[in-house]
């Protein structure tokens, strides 16, 4: 019965991608957008993925949007139709999709669980990781610990990436300049003016930060890590930029500051890493940090995973700024 | 009788998707994403349960407060805008 | 006493889902935004009401249903404010309700 | 039965073509990135189903519970990271479409490209 519902998921996502293509108002394709990432979370909830589906909640559900608009709103939300080569890259699609479909037919059926993947690595990982780490998320143990290099790659990449949007738009905002601002349709106001949300969205603020810190400190025990917390605690961040203006955000949190977490998550992963070196195991080997090596796993799994959230939110909240904080030319 | 819940919010999805694809004001589109979410925030509720793992309400609990942050940008995004033009007409649809 | 709290669940569930399903039909067949505002509210609310207490009485005293009375809570605040924003905003955008209103004023003349 | 078996599959292959079409057919550059983002998404849904076990529960020890049946914990943490990843980089091709806009005063691929001619 819950592969039906999935299976019902499915096609209300391949329904949700063909509409997304064929519209030519961006705009629209954003929203749509905004449900294809609602459906995509809910089936990997369906597939077992718990993690996964909070990260694509985090993600999808605030960031993604708020990103996408604030590119809409620099650049023009209408597409030209634009008809040139359609029928070949038409008929390129449809023999690629046929021989993807094709090659389906070779891999196990869902849910096999004789399928090579569930071979060769994953029950090691489940079996090890009740001993040598001990704690109930095998997710977490995974990304922290068993594949901790991995981790470290990915964070420095999404480091690299904020990096390099403040590169392309200059570390500062276009309108901190002060000129004169009277008018109530300027970028840096927010939506002060609808009451009702302004009000509701601040009484929600500090449950939201208390959700990502909560999710952050309970990834070793059930869905959630940095990755998930820095990004709930960025959207955080920026429904108080919506709601007060970007101004009102920075001064909460200036530049400086968001720059420094962005760097600083990134070297505190490090610095666990050259730690463990130093007190004589190998790189990102947790099990010198402490007398006992399985106490030593837990602190620097709790160390890494502060790194990632740290670092996580530093660079949405910047490229979040970064966006809402440029004119349009 | 959490099947017949799943099954009510996945065609209640299914016809809020119709609306939002219908549009035809970026109104309706948003309005139809909104209650897209509140309905994910049910059947994930739901399928904790049907799964026997309430520690994943966690999940629905981040849509619950989230999702109002896509709402609020949309709008803020509205108000920005130069031209007025609210109804797209469902160009494309 | 379990019987009793399962039958009350299953009620509230059932019922939840009848609105939910209702309020979905309605948004679809509803002729303007500001009606469709009123029907998808009405999932939001009513339903998402019914089916979380539904869910909370088979959760009994726990950890769960800790959260869940938190979801019920944030989708109360939440929705309502949703809904309300984008009325205005559809309001305040020159979007009209598209029936012919006659008010007191005009009909007296 | 059997036929469901493959449907994931599917629907990721429908998925990753829908994805691919807006990146080469579409003209529009953040046409483009929103297909990617299609493209990107099809290939998670690709590695969850993989690790997916009839049966199974997401990898979370439950005390309790005799031999629990898991699903595979490794395609979740690839995945994991790379939604966050994907937002990022994302972002990044949002950031340079913009300079592009502000450069050319178009995003559009055929604009771009008969600027660069002259």
């Amino acid at each position: 019965m819950i592969v039906l519902f999935g299976v019902f998921l499915l096609s209300l996502m391949v329904i949700t991608a063909l509409a997304i293509v064929r519209t030519h108002h961006l705009f629209v394709a954003v929203i749509l957008t905004g449900i294809f990432s609602l459906l995509m979370a809910a089936n990997f909830f369906l597939l077992d993925a718990a993690d996964v589906a909070l990260t694509e909640a985090a993600i999808g559900a605030g960031i993604s949007t708020v990103l996408f608009l604030g590119a809409l709103a620099l650049t023009g939300e209408h597409e030209r139709a634009n008809t040139s080569n359609r029928l070949l890259a038409l008929s390129v699609v449809a023999v690629t999709t046929l021989l993807v479909i094709y090659a389906t037919f070779d891999k196990p059926r869902f849910g096999d669980p004789l399928a090579p993947v569930h071979q060769h690595v994953a029950p090691w990982y489940l079996d090890k990781t009740a001993e040598a780490i001990d704690i109930p998320n095998v997710v977490t143990a995974v990304l922290g610990s068993f594949r901790g290099y991995d981790t470290l790659g990915e964070v420095f990449v999404v480091f690299t990436a904020g990096i390099g949007v403040l590169f392309l738009f200059g570390a500062r905002p276009s309108y901190s300049s002060g000129a004169a601002r009277t008018n109530t349709t300027d970028p840096g106001q927010g939506l002060r003016h609808y009451l009702i949300p302004r009000v509701v969205g601040r009484l929600l603020i500090p449950f939201i930060f208390l959700f990502g810190l909560y999710v952050q400190f309970h990834g070793d025990y059930g869905p959630g890590g940095g990755f998930q917390a820095g990004a709930i605690i960025a959207a955080a961040v920026i429904l108080y930029a919506l709601l007060e203006g970007e101004e009102q955000a920075l001064r909460v949190l200036p530049h400086k500051l968001l720059i420094g977490l962005m760097a600083g998550g990134a070297l505190l992963y490090g610095g666990v890493g050259v730690a463990a070196l130093l007190l004589g195991g190998n790189f990102l080997d947790y099990s010198v940090l402490a007398a006992d090596p399985i106490v030593g796993q837990h602190i620097g799994i709790l160390l890494i995973e502060a790194g990632v959230g740290i670092t996580v939110t530093g660079v949405l909240i910047s490229v979040f700024h970064a966006f809402a904080g440029r004119r349009r030319y | 009788m959490y099947y017949a819940v799943t099954i009510a919010t996945l065609i209640t999805m299914a016809l809020a998707l119709a609306r939002a694809l219908l549009g035809p004001s970026v109104y309706d589109r948003v309005l139809a994403a909104n209650m897209f979410g509140t309905k994910t925030v049910l059947l994930l509720s739901v399928i904790a349960f049907l799964y026997g793992r309430p520690d994943f309400l966690d999940l629905a609990l981040a849509y619950a407060l989230i999702n109002f942050i896509g709402v609020l940008a949309v709008l803020e995004f509205i108000r920005r805008r130069p031209g007025t033009d609210t109804v797209d007409n469902g160009s494309g649809y | 006493m379990a019987l009793l709290l399962d039958i009350a669940s299953w009620a509230l569930l059932s019922i939840g889902g009848a609105f939910v399903f209702i309020g979905g039909v309605g948004a679809l067949r509803m002729p303007d935004l500001y009606t469709r505002i009123h029907a998808a509210s009405l999932t939001d609310t009513m339903g998402a009401v019914l089916v979380i207490v539904g869910i909370m009485l088979q959760a009994g005293l726990s950890l769960a249903a800790v959260k869940l009375a938190a979801i019920l809570l944030f989708l109360l605040l939440t929705s309502p404010t949703a809904s309300n924003a984008l009325a205005s905003a559809a309001l305040l955008a020159g979007l009209r309700p598209s029936g012919e209103v006659v008010t007191d004023e005009e009909q007296s003349k | 039965m059997e036929l469901l078996g493959l449907y994931h599959y599917w629907v990721f292959a429908v998925l990753l073509m829908i994805g691919f079409y807006a990146v080469i057919a579409k003209s529009n550059l953040i046409k483009k990135l929103i297909g990617l983002s299609i493209f990107q998404s099809a290939v998670f849904l690709l590695y969850i189903t993989m690790g997916k076990v009839e049966g199974g529960t997401a990898p979370i020890i439950q005390a309790g519970v005799e031999n629990p049946v898991f699903s595979n914990p490794l395609p979740q943490v690839l995945i994991l990271t790379a939604i966050v990843v994907g937002i990022s980089t994302t972002a990044l091709g949002l950031g340079i479409v913009v300079r592009i806009k502000e450069e050319y005063g178009s995003i559009e691929e055929s604009d771009i490209q008969e600027i660069d001619r002259r």
